[in-house]
């Protein structure tokens, strides 16, 4: 039973390294309609960025909020100056544009802090605290924290404020938004920024337990996709639900069932995700996509 | 594909160009250095898993991320084929239709879901290949892989090995490229178009998306098995690194870069999954993700509808809309204004009505 | 052979929303049959019902006898239903032919084997229908617009070569949702004209869904009053446009003025 | 179809018998080519690998050159190709240095790389020396002639803890984490070897990890619940041991450790998984560690960093020890190279087997480069060391 | 004076040239209608105002020259266009669609009041408030891009076939509160529309477009008595 819980909980502090991307994933498709493959790689690059402004000399939560801001700043040029030709045109092209956008900003990153591991420090300690019997260091436990206020703000930003209706009209049909004034260039950099800085946020979060690598989030850019799809590809709580629920089962598939075993473990989400799926085209919590013939 | 037809109207022109083309193509390896038929040979096997991929998403639209899986099926039937002594040719049915089999298997299932849903399914299965190609070591020969030669090229030949790869490669790859073209040319190409634009539609004409979609699918399958059986011919070797999930994402880029939805554009992808990190290592061995990303987006940035749509934009034709009868009971006209020569560089973007 | 329709106590509901409700009639093989009704009343739905777009919470509709109601529409399309849509859905980069010659997908022979082997009878019938495409577009006056992309035409045009795509597929039972909505009043005449001469020259039996009275009273032999979901009258159109509960409901007051 | 003979040979890719210089090696200039990742997931050690053997061959050239046994001094030109760990790719790279003319091929990482192109190499008479893979075929004469490992092949290092935890005479419970390739598998079987027949020692749990997974917790929790007061620990990859070592301390667990030879540096690893909690954390080795306090002052420390730095672009003190290794490999070459009395593959491959006793710069006292066992690689002996909170001691007795 | 004025306005959509010389003028409070086959180029018209197709000519608006703006800027200065087609942002709510539509305006506290009376104009959207735009029927799509331009409380509203798929009642209600929104509040309106039985009880005068030009315009008194005109769109 204590294992259990152990297994329980550690699938948690998983889930959320997944959640934190996730979550930008959903900003992004939120505000623009895209998938964007280069989520990961833009917060890898925040991360390094903190990581300068540390080695600069500033202390940490300074160096975080300076990325952060700079991460909002990149993500906008990137959104104006590279996404915005992709936009209107193929789908697939722009997803492969932002898989080409994944594999520069992974290049930049090498070239600038090349590929030896570098340590980051975490705003929270390593100290652990007993839950249910389960042993949860407090830094899983922040960053779980802080994982599910943002989602709340989200959720919020999204249901309730003008710019996230504003947002969401643009992502819907941005010719037809533009002619009711929405400024739609504007809007759209606006929301690259803002994942760009929850991106920096969760590469801040995450950094110090995967520690710098250019590659650090590539692992973990599978398991938010798949927990974007299965939560709803508009719902920040499905996503951070999705990822707990994948970081859980995976967990409990590998040990309870050794047939499967920690190899075939990632199977569990796609299988999850298919069965899911058949029945709710949607995701868990996502809302459905009316199409009328 | 469709700018070079078009600019080549006379039939005669066209059949002297295939034969030209045909020509070249069996006499090259002859005269050229082994390194060059050798690289022609990988752009062979990649340029019919591109192909593959292209009729399930550049032409059916079902984003499929996938297809490297299927390639690295059809290399291990063939390494295990190979090991088996079995006679080249079932080696290489067996490839395709293996790769087929588990194609439709997955297809039946996937199917049933829409759009990134199927991106998803799909995602799995380099994913999970990896680990159980590790599993199933009996056959696979575990993380170790497998080498398995069956391309060298016998005496009575008088080739290299690279040529008798050349021409294995050639043949099979012409093969899938001509059955692949005139697929999509009549009424599936059409009917996979209708699913990728608007399902609705297509089931209203009588064509139903699920099979349509399964159909497609399995087609790439089928296409991945054959250029894992030309892997092996090339590379005569493989392990669980040959389906790692990065490559299917790299198969990916190589389709939209030489041009969705088109046949020539896969050839063109081919190269370009070839070529470029050779390219980027003729650069600079210790920068090749950066320039491998600068090359990606810069073309993708001048040709977003991929590196096929090349002569067309060069050509970027200007022309007024034919002339079509004034309908009966219009007005006579006046005079008319005098016009002045557009010259809004706005964008254009028009209103596009979504379909139904 | 034109197909008979018949709808028994049809009824949808979407969540709560109730859509359809208990709605019967009777189209006689051959002719012409008109849906009306106010906005929202639940035309295109039926239609949808119809076509195997949407399954009817409960109800029968059958085709000729057959039970449709779970059917695909992929599957009644193979029953010789062919239906057109109320906002054009066509495939806007392909040209004009290639999406007419989308209507005669079941009329061609052969597996996509056949197909990817160019086998003789394929390349045949593939050059026989685009000819017979062509020369529909050309009866039609569009043949200046064959091959031309479809998204460089006018809206109003793309509602014929809707209309085009469906008849190319030679079916029993044709659905038209709202085919005059953007044509001018020239544009309407010839629309019936064409429905007039498609009717004398093939066996089929003709639903239309249309708010334009004019179209209404010159085509159909029946109407059926849709509103809020439930039948409000079947009768022909001159007694349609005459009913109070249909002039309350549907036409407004003043009709006389431009019900023309 | 004579027709195929109006081009220049190209299976016989040169090399052959005869005194005729091989390509890629001049009077004054030899050619050699590398095939590693530089970039992707295994990118770390493949940068890593390149910039030791140019840190040496770099400080070599800028002495004058290496003198060969010919009697001529020549330079040593390294070419670099990235195969992003593809096995297609390092193919096509080692088709383009023959086009290229390289000498010989040799220092590259990986075992999926380095097989895909070994029946090439073998067809074609071009070395692939030193490579990075403690995959044995490489070292078996018999199916390699033209190959040869660099470092221990794995099952030497498991062997050699499992021997050490044999000899320590108690009884001991052990918990297996591996990774799920032949880098784990290799492990695994010669600590089980090592221990075998041995009634004291238990295997209590064993279990697996995927190169790309980003947490082991799990495996922990689960291994920790077996109450296992020993932890072989055969994982490669960096983040993913410091994450264990601080996680099974945070879940009380604390065993004494195992870790591999290549993700055991103590500033870049044991220190920020506070490695100081358990009883003993050991690996294996055989070069110096340049984190090591120990060491710091080392003058082949001193010079390595220094060359590291200079000539091969690498202004950190890198977290892997590959670098290491690619420099004693080109100490290993030098040797080679001193000794072949002609200017051709076949004379470098007699002279490259012939080495033995060398104790190249960077290893740790005790062992040497020795190629001429066959089925072992340049360098097995390998020694057992113990954390001492700042480096490593080498240690003979377990607990 | 004049609001709009379209001086030889050409427009093209990538290579394709499709307006040749459109010249028509809006006075102040004015109502102008726009006659056409199809494919005349009256859809191209309006767009070349709001800014979505590529122009040449001049288009100036309350004084100033505004041929080239973006069209949120063209929105921003207080033009609403009714587009032809789906007017709606299809995932969006009713209510949300209306919301955007009064995204411009500064007077937040008369926004919910004015989509009461959005909403009693047009009851049925009442009755769907919360559902998706994609969701509701062909008309009441319509009649919501209506009230979505509505909101934004214009200077001059575009109106592209706004009748279009509306029943006869309810497009004869839509023109009557439109009549009436314009004598209210002196908005001025620019009015593609194929019924032209329904635009000539809107309109002033009208402009005749044939491929790409404008040849003709007349009060609707005058057009009204020309053969042609009458065989070719009102019939009879
Ligand atoms: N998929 C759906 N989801 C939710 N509601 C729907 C759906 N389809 C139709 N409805 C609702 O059903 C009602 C009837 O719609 P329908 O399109 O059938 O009307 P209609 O009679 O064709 O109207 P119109 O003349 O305006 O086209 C509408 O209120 C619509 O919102
Ligand atoms: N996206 C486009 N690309 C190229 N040509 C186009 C495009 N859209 C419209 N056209 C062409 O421009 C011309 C004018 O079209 P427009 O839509 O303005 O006509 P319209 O008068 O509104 O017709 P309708 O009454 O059918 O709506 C037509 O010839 C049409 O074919
Ligand atoms: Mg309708
Ligand atoms: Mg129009």
């Amino acid at each position: 039973m204590e294992t259990f819980i152990q297994l329980t909980v550690d699938g948690l502090s998983t889930g959320s390294v997944y959640a934190a991307l996730a979550l930008a994933i959903v900003l992004v498709n939120q505000a623009t309609g895209l998938i964007n493959f280069a989520q990961g790689g833009m917060a890898v690059l925040s991360a390094y960025l903190a990581y300068a402004f540390l080695e600069a000399g500033l202390p940490l939560i300074l160096a975080l909020l300076v990325a952060v801001l700079a991460s909002f700043g990149i993500g906008a040029l990137v959104e104006r100056f590279l996404i915005r030709r992709f936009e209107r045109g193929d789908p697939d092209t722009a997803v492969v544009a932002t898989i080409g956008l994944l594999t520069l900003v992974t290049g930049i990153v090498a070239v600038v802090w090349g590929y030896n591991n570098r340590q980051f420090p975490s705003l929270f300690p390593l100290t652990s605290v007993d839950i249910l019997g389960a042993v949860v260091s407090l830094r899983s436990l922040a960053t779980t924290l802080t994982i599910l206020a943002i989602m709340g703000v989200l959720q919020l930003l999204f249901m309730k404020t003008k710019l996230g209706l504003a947002l969401r009209a643009v992502a819907d049909n941005p010719a037809s938004s533009a002619l009711s004034g929405l400024p739609v260039g504007r809007l759209l950099m606006v929301g690259w920024g803002l994942a760009a800085a929850l991106g920096a946020i969760a590469g801040g979060l995450v950094g110090p337990q995967l520690t710098l690598t250019p590659g650090m989030l590539d692992g973990a850019l599978v398991y938010a996709l798949a927990a974007v799809i299965l939560g709803g590809l508009d719902s920040p709580v499905g996503a951070v639900a999705a990822a707990w629920a994948i970081g859980v089962l995976e967990n409990l598939v590998a040990v309870y069932i050794p047939l499967i075993g920690h190899d075939l473990k990632i199977a569990v989400p796609f299988v999850l995700i298919f069965v899911i799926l058949v029945l709710r085209p949607q995701g868990l919590f996502g809302r459905k996509v009316v199409v009328r013939v | 594909m469709a700018t070079l037809s078009s600019s080549l109207r006379s039939r005669g022109a066209r059949i002297a160009l295939i034969a030209v083309v045909a020509i070249v193509l069996l006499a090259a390896p002859l005269f050229m250095p082994a390194i060059a038929n050798l690289t022609l040979v990988r752009v062979g096997v990649y340029a019919v898993a591109v192909l593959g991929l292209n009729i399930v998403m550049g032409y059916a639209g079902q984003v499929n991320l996938g297809q490297i899986f299927f390639v690295g099926l059809g290399a291990y039937v063939t390494a295990y084929g190979v090991k088996q002594g079995w006679n080249i040719l079932i080696v290489l049915i067996a490839a395709c239709v293996i790769a087929g089999i588990v194609g439709l298997l997955v297809a039946l299932a996937a199917a049933r879901l829409g759009g990134l849903a199927i991106a998803m399914v799909t995602i799995a299965l380099p994913i999970v290949g990896v680990p159980l190609a590790k599993r199933l070591d009996t056959f696979t020969g575990g993380s170790q892989g497998i080498s398995a030669i069956f391309s060298t090229a016998p005496d009575w030949s008088g080739l290299f090995n690279d040529q008798w790869q050349y021409y294995i490669i050639l043949v099979v790859a012409a093969a899938g490229f001509l059955l692949a073209r005139a697929l999509v040319r009549g009424k599936y190409g059409r009917a996979f178009a209708v699913v990728k634009d608007n399902e609705a539609v297509a089931a209203s004409m009588g064509i139903s998306p699920y099979w349509t979609k399964v159909l497609a699918f399995t087609i790439a399958s089928v296409y991945g098995g054959a250029s894992g059986f030309l892997y092996l011919a090339a590379v005569q070797y493989t392990s669980p690194e040959t389906l790692s999930f990065g490559h299917s994402i790299s198969l990916l880029a190589a389709m939209v870069i030489g041009g969705a939805g088109s046949i020539v554009g896969s050839l063109i992808g081919g190269a370009y999954y070839v070529f470029v990190p050779q390219f980027t290592n003729a650069i600079d061995p210790n920068f090749t993700t950066v320039s491998q990303g600068v090359i990606l987006l810069a073309v993708l940035f001048l040709l977003p509808e991929g590196l096929v749509s090349l002569p067309r934009v060069l050509r970027r034709p200007t022309r007024r809309k034919p002339a079509r009868a004034a309908p009966a009971g219009t007005p006579p006209s006046s005079a008319a204004s005098p016009d002045p020569a557009p010259q809004n560089p706005a964008p254009a973007s028009t209103e596009r009505h979504d379909p139904s | 052979m034109a197909a008979r329709l018949s709808l028994n106590d049809v009824s949808l509901h979407f969540g709560g929303v109730r859509v359809l409700q208990d709605v019967s009639f009777e189209v006689e093989p051959g002719s012409i049959f008109g849906l009306v009704g106010p906005n929202g009343a639940g035309k295109t739905s039926l239609f949808n019902c119809i076509s195997g777009h949407y399954k009817p919470s409960s109800g029968s509709i059958t085709i000729d006898g057959t039970e449709v109601v779970g059917s695909a529409p992929s599957r009644l399309a193979r029953l010789g239903l062919s239906r057109t849509f109320q906002h054009p859905a066509l495939q806007l980069r392909a040209t004009v032919l290639e999406n007419v010659l989308l209507g005669g997908h079941l009329r061609l022979p052969g597996g996509p084997v056949s197909w990817a082997l160019s086998l003789p009878h394929t390349t045949r019938a593939e050059r026989a229908m685009r000819a017979e495409a062509l020369e529909l577009l050309e009866r039609a006056g569009l043949g200046w617009a064959a091959h031309l992309p479809a998204d460089e035409l006018s809206h109003g045009l793309h509602k014929g070569i809707e209309l085009w795509r469906a008849l190319l597929s030679k079916p029993s039972l044709l659905l038209l949702d709202e085919p005059a909505a953007g044509l001018s009043h020239g544009e309407v005449e010839q629309l019936i004209e064409t429905v007039r001469q498609v009717r004398a020259e093939q066996d089929i039996t003709i639903v239309i869904v249309e708010h334009h009275m004019g179209l209404i009273s010159a085509l159909t032999d029946r109407v059926v009053v849709l509103d809020h979901g439930s039948k409000l009258m079947e009768g022909t159109a001159a007694q349609a446009q005459s009913d109070p509960r249909v002039i309350e409901a549907y036409i407004g007051k003043d009709a006389a003025d431009d019900a023309a | 179809l004579s027709l195929a003979g109006c081009r220049g040979s190209a299976n016989e890719g040169g090399g052959g018998g005869g005194s005729a210089a091989s390509p890629g090696i001049t009077d004054t200039t030899i050619t050699l080519g590398i095939t590693t990742p530089l970039s992707g997931a295994t990118a770390g050690p493949g940068t890593c690998t390149v910039a030791g053997a140019k840190a040496y061959f770099g400080a070599k050239n800028a002495e004058g050159g290496i003198k060969f046994g010919d009697g001529k001094t020549r330079k040593v030109e390294i070419k670099t190709y990235d195969d992003g760990y593809d096995p297609q790719k390092s193919l096509a790279n080692f088709q383009q240095m023959v086009s290229d003319n390289v000498f010989a091929e040799g220092i590259g990482l990986g075992t999926p790389t380095n097989r895909a192109f070994r029946e090439a190499a073998i067809s074609q008479k071009v070395p692939q020396i030193l490579v990075m893979t403690g995959d044995p075929l490489f070292s078996d004469q018999k199916q390699s002639p033209w190959q040869l490992g660099l470092v221990p092949i794995y099952q030497n290092e498991g062997e050699a803890f499992g021997k050490l935890v044999a000899a320590s005479g108690g009884a001991h419970k052990v918990a297996i984490l591996s990774q799920n390739d032949d880098y784990g598998k290799g492990y695994v079987q010669g600590f089980k070897d090592a221990i075998k027949g041995n009634s004291s020692i238990t295997v209590v749990g064993e279990q697996t990890y995927e190169a790309t997974d980003t947490s082991v917790d799990a495996q922990l929790t689960q291994l920790a619940a077996t109450g296992a007061d020993v932890f072989f620990n055969a994982m490669s990859i960096t983040p993913l041991v410091i994450a264990s070592l601080q996680k099974a301390q945070q879940i009380g667990w604390k065993p004494s450790w195992f870790l591999p030879s290549n993700t055991s540096s103590p500033t870049a690893i044991l220190q920020p998984g506070g490695a100081t909690a358990y009883p003993g954390v050991y690996t294996v080795a055989f070069a110096k560690a340049p984190q090591s306090p120990e060491f710091a002052k080392d003058e082949d420390v001193v010079k390595f960093l220094s060359d590291l730095k200079q000539y091969g672009n690498y202004s950190d003190t890198p977290a892997f020890p590959h670098c290491m290794w690619s420099y004693i490999a080109g100490a290993t070459l030098e040797k080679a190279f001193g000794s072949m009395t002609d200017p051709t593959r076949d004379s470098f491959m007699k002279a490259l087997r012939n080495i033995k006793g060398l104790e190249a710069p960077l290893m740790l006292k005790g062992t040497s480069v020795d190629t001429t066992k066959d089925g072992q690689p340049a360098i097995s002996t390998v020694l057992v060391q113990k954390y001492n909170g700042k480096g490593y001691a080498t240690s003979s007795t377990f607990g | 004076m004049t609001l709009l004025e379209l001086d030889s306005v050409t427009a093209s959509y990538g290579p394709v040239q499709v307006l040749d010389g459109v010249s028509l003028t809006v006075p102040e409070g004015g109502s102008v209608g726009i006659l056409g086959a199809n494919g005349a180029g009256k859809t191209t018209t309006l767009r070349a105002i709001s800014g979505t197709v590529r122009t040449g000519g001049r288009i100036r608006f309350a004084g100033r020259d505004i041929r080239g703006r973006r069209p949120d800027q063209v929105a921003a200065l207080g033009i609403a266009h009714v587009p032809e087609g789906r007017g709606t942002l299809a995932q969006l709510s009713v209510r949300e669609n209306l919301l955007v539509g009064a995204y411009m305006r500064k007077d937040r506290k008369k926004i919910s009041a004015d989509i009461e009376y959005c909403l009693d104009l047009f009851p049925q959207l009442r009755e769907r408030i919360g559902s998706r735009a994609a969701a509701l029927s062909g008309g009441e799509q319509q009649m919501l891009a209506v009230g979505r331009a509505f909101m934004a409380k214009p200077k001059l509203l575009l109106l592209d076939e706004a009748s279009l798929g509306l029943a006869p009642g309810t497009a004869r209600s839509v023109y009557e509160a439109i009549r009436r929104l314009r004598v209210e509040s002196g908005i001025a309106m620019l009015v593609v529309e194929q019924n032209a039985n329904l635009a000539f009880t809107l309109v002033d005068t009208a402009t005749v477009l044939e491929t790409g030009r404008s040849v003709l315009t007349g009060t609707s008194a005058e057009l009204k008595g020309m053969d042609e005109i009458r065989r070719a769109y009102l019939g009879g």
